[in-house]
């Protein structure tokens, strides 16, 4: 088993005529995501890797019946893109492009809630499920494989980096789930986690998170009720107060969003917190035996 | 993107805000001119600091004579490591009372935040929970006039004030809204005679957001380094050690800065190279790292969409044209590692696989740690 | 019994300080509405008979625990004081004004179903129940009394003199309620006929159409399932195409809204039609024995 | 509120919607100026009544003395009851396909419905079903550019024309919400050269919402008399009967012209003197009565909020005034009934109280009937 992404996900690629949507059509259709359609508009007709290529959303959901999207347009036609996903039934909707204006995430992330679709993202490496042998991201194939871990990340590259550790070590995973690094995103650890409390197959929860805001702290909360043990590693601990760390969210401001208040919120839950990311796969098989 | 005072206040004012007379002033002249004009004024430096006033950015002129000799003082003084370079000359207030008032986004909330309370003059961080009033938008239904009726009767209010008020923070939604703001805040909302004035105004416009707002220049903060940097479309912070730091990705930038101070080390700055750049940008973030002389460079990859080949024929473009002057760590692993590694190898750079060991090297080769 | 507005609701009263609103509050006083406060923006502490006024809404919501609200705010402000009233928690919403725009109109209803809410009007009478000795309305007081009649009418005047000549003739009302004369309205006659037909009390409905729209047909549709009789009398039969009859909403356009396909279609569906105003009284009697 | 087609244009054209080249045309020196620049054109009258063309309202102009002759024709010609005061003089198109779009309010969805077919030129209701892409607009959402697109791909564009088409129901939705339209139409929508232009378009602006739109003109339709009573803020409607007809509420009066031609006579007006009205404007309405010189005049009156006393105070007051040189039919009930109706008898005029006596007499007095 898996969240929110299984074998059964019928997937459409918005945007799948550009450099990025072709390429990474191509690296999904590989892993075995059940790819059935792709759209760009004025380009019906056409196919990538095999996939056929509709003029919209409407057009591709009803010949393909997709219920999962993965946009790949530029941020500022992103809204438009996830809205017309939306409408026409899209249920699993992953926003790869960053830099979209916060008040279209957030526009996003309302009517999203309003239609009961989770949406992934935006600014994020998308999410993938090695057992289901499917993805919707960007992230490298090899560096995953099944096993009981789940593992919810807000960036990309540093998931990669801790995933990659985990399988090195023995420790596979259901599903690695990116958040994504923009001050509003679709989901929070909170969401995420009761996603894995659900899931059989997940028998430890390995949360990456970072500095600013204070979604950790909310998550914290929930650890306490969650059943299932958690492994923390957060990042940002060098970063200082007031400076943007690359991604929007990443942001110290006026005393919210330290470690330090992260990590002992954590803590004091009952989750393992470590303080490198090379710790994470020791800590994961500890509490695991 | 943060904007000046003066800017802020003009939007403020093209949406109906009550602002105190005031004239932007580049030279001293000017600024005789407009105490002349509006009569005794406060000189303030146009920087994106806070605590401006404390550290001279504030004067107050009561004849033009004055503001002329106090404008040759301030223009061009170095204000917190900025230049001041235009300055704002705005009419003396007899402030009766002061408010605060503020729309930002709450990233948890995933909505805007209204806030208001009766304490302005400080930074609402210092002002007691209980004294402020709080309300979310829902994006559904967005502000509309009983909004800020509500918030008005919250804080009590009455008469022209609650009028006025309620106005207010519609209008300030509005600019929130329709100019993409991140920010936007007035403190002090000033009373005079009976009526708000938005005496200090803040307004930060959502970087994201900037390409549909022709209207609002782009002001770049930061040193002349970072800007440098960005504008080659890299993430970049200036930090004060001296171990130069690259790595791909935000969250694997932060991770490789914390790991430096976790073997005692100190990074110089933070570098994002994005998750899948090419060999010219991360040739040009290396060369901006080389020309920081640092003791150390410390280069941190996990390939994913980023080829580690490519990252090996950057730093190779760089040793070879610009050269590398300082000791290099190069962490290496991903796709395209094996070729990666050998290319580095084939010019004597070793490269380590694991990122413990590698940043242990770095902080070491820096005469640094524990 | 009756529908929607019983003895229970507590009302308040927006715009209470206003002339319509003061003389109203005092009818509805007069006929026994729990009128529990009113809201004047600036105007908190004063009364209208007796009745306490509020700033806001929100602030009458907290003291009287209201849950059902009669708007008499002029037509450019009516937009804020219904969605002041729905945020708040109300859930019977009767919009007086009219000339309130139609994009206003739209957003208030559409707003109104997601959140529960039922809007009578704008562009209305409002509702009474005399059974439960309540009104929310302009209508004039004397006119009706208790009994097993539910009428339902787009037009005010017209409904009196009905509902009057009911009264007349023994033949009281559960409850009259006052779709309204705009083009947009919170309520069909579907949607009051369905609760018509939930009302154990109510054993026969009358429904006062016009000319313009196809309410009427679609109600025809309905009523085939209804389980009780219906008596109907549409209005506008002189009336020519493409000139609007005092209501934005009464004008037959490019052959639709027509009296013809209205009454046949009720007619098919088993209601009893009538031709003239005087005939109601008689057709109800008629249907109830 | 019904728009002047140049009108119209001028709107879609703000909005970045390809017109065809036009000028307004005021006198006949200017259609010669105008042809003379735009080349070949036709001269459009600008009266608000359908089948303009078929009536003589559009004519062409080769040149500019033709076009100077034509508008000496068309300027104050009298086109179905409205005399021509101004031209519109529109550049000939060569159009190579005709289209249809526009937006409008459905009533019964309460929502925005946008229709659109390839069969344009003519009138909507006569193109068959099969032939209109329908979709509504979801209030909470808009028309984001998807919407164009999924309408262009139902009705099968390709290439330039989709993308064209796909971004003009954009633009025409956003004319529709910004300027409170109730209908704007664009038909035919035609290409030329490959790209779209609105040939003809309609605008019509929801008059409720004048009042957010001091940027458009009023425009008042109808006869003389329908305007005066339009003034003193009253529903009228001039009809072709010889019984005047004035009743309290639009129901009550659409139902008392049914109940007139029930009886076999013919109304000669709608007038609701409103729900509520007072002395004066039921003294004005009834005044407007008298002066059409009718055969009777019916006054239909259920007393709620409006009081019988007040209107017997206006029948008496017009009565002692003007004079009510024919016959006259009222029938009052309702609140202060006894009252008013005592007022009338002792002016020797008599009240019914049942409407369906009182039309019948009204029949009778003028004379039809069965």
């Amino acid at each position: 088993m898996a969240i929110l992404l299984t074998s059964q996900s019928r997937v459409i690629v918005q945007g799948m005529t550009g450099n990025q949507g072709r390429f990474h059509t191509g690296q999904m259709v590989a892993y075995g995501t059940q790819v059935v359609g792709g759209v760009s508009p004025g380009k019906a007709g056409q196919s990538v890797d095999g996939v056929p290529v509709f003029d919209t959303v409407r057009s591709a959901v009803a010949e393909t019946k997709a219920d999962a999207s993965i946009v790949f347009v530029p941020a500022p036609f992103a809204k438009d893109a996830a809205f017309e996903a939306m409408e026409n039934g899209i249920k699993l909707l992953v926003m790869i492009p960053e830099h979209i204006p916060v008040e279209d995430a957030i526009a996003i992330v309302t009517r999203a809630k309003d239609l009961g679709v989770v949406v992934i993202g935006p600014n994020t490496f998308g999410l993938i499920s090695p057992g289901e042998k499917t993805k919707m991201g960007i992230m490298p194939n090899h560096i995953y494989k099944p096993g009981p871990v789940g593992v919810v990340a807000r960036s990309g590259t540093l998931s990669y980096e801790i995933a990659f550790s985990l399988t090195n070590a023995g420790l596979g995973q259901t599903t690695v789930v990116g958040m994504g690094g923009d001050p509003v995103v679709g989901q929070t650890f909170v969401s995420v986690l009761e996603e894995f409390k659900r899931d059989p197959k997940t028998r430890v929860i390995v949360m990456v998170g970072e500095i600013g805001g204070s979604a950790e702290e909310e998550a914290a909360q929930h650890i306490k009720d969650l059943g299932k043990p958690v492994v923390a590693y957060l990042a940002g601990r060098a970063a200082p107060p007031g400076k943007r760390m690359g991604h929007a969210g990443a942001i110290i401001e006026r005393g919210r969003g330290t470690l330090e208040s992260k990590e002992k919120a954590l803590t004091a839950a009952g989750a393992t917190v470590v303080t490198m990311p090379w710790q994470v796969a020791q800590a994961v098989a500890g509490v695991l035996q | 993107m943060k904007q000046y005072e003066y800017l802020a206040k003009q939007i403020l004012a093209a949406y109906g805000i009550p602002i105190p007379a005031g004239r932007v002033v580049d030279n001293p002249l000017q600024a005789y001119q407009a105490v002349e004009a509006i009569g005794p004024a406060a000189l303030k430096a146009q920087v994106l600091v806070g605590g401006r006033g404390k550290a001279g950015g504030i004067k107050f002129a009561t004849t033009p004579e004055e503001a002329q000799k106090l404008a040759q003082d301030m223009l061009g003084m170095n204000l917190k490591g900025y230049i001041v370079e235009r300055l704002y000359a705005e009419g003396k207030l007899n402030i009766e009372q002061e408010l605060y008032v503020s729309v930002t986004t709450d990233r948890n909330a995933k909505a805007p935040l209204v806030m208001a309370s009766l304490a302005g003059g400080m930074e609402i961080e210092d002002v007691a929970d209980e004294q402020i009033v709080r309300r979310y938008v829902d994006p559904r239904v967005g502000v509309m006039p009983y909004f800020g009726r509500e918030m008005a009767s919250a804080l009590g209010l009455t008469g022209t004030i609650f009028k006025e008020f309620a106005d207010l923070i519609v209008k300030l939604y509005t600019i929130y809204h329709e100019k993409d703001a991140e920010l936007v805040e007035i403190n002090p909302l000033a009373v005079v005679n009976g009526h708000l004035v938005a005496a200090d105004a803040r307004l930060n416009i959502d970087d994201s957001a900037m390409f549909r707002h022709p209207e609002i220049e782009a002001i770049e903060e930061g040193s002349e380094l970072e800007k440098k940097v960005h504008e080659i479309g890299l993430a970049y912070v200036e930090l004060d050690g001296d171990i130069a730091v690259m790595a791909n990705g935000a969250g694997m930038a932060m991770a490789t800065l914390d790991a430096i101070e976790f073997f005692g080390g100190k990074p110089a700055n933070f570098l994002d190279a994005g998750g899948g750049a090419s060999v010219e940008p991360t040739a040009q973030a290396l060369g901006v790292l080389v020309s920081m002389e640092p003791k150390v460079i410390f280069v941190n990859i996990f390939g994913g969409i980023t080829r580690c080949d490519d990252v090996a024929r950057a730093i190779l473009q760089v040793k070879e044209t610009i050269g590398i002057p300082v000791p290099l760590v190069v962490r290496l692993v991903g796709t395209n590692e094996a070729e990666g590694v050998r290319m580095l190898a084939d010019s004597g750079i070793a490269a380590y696989s694991e990122m413990a060991e590698a940043a242990e090297e770095a902080v070491k080769l820096a005469g640094e740690g524990r």
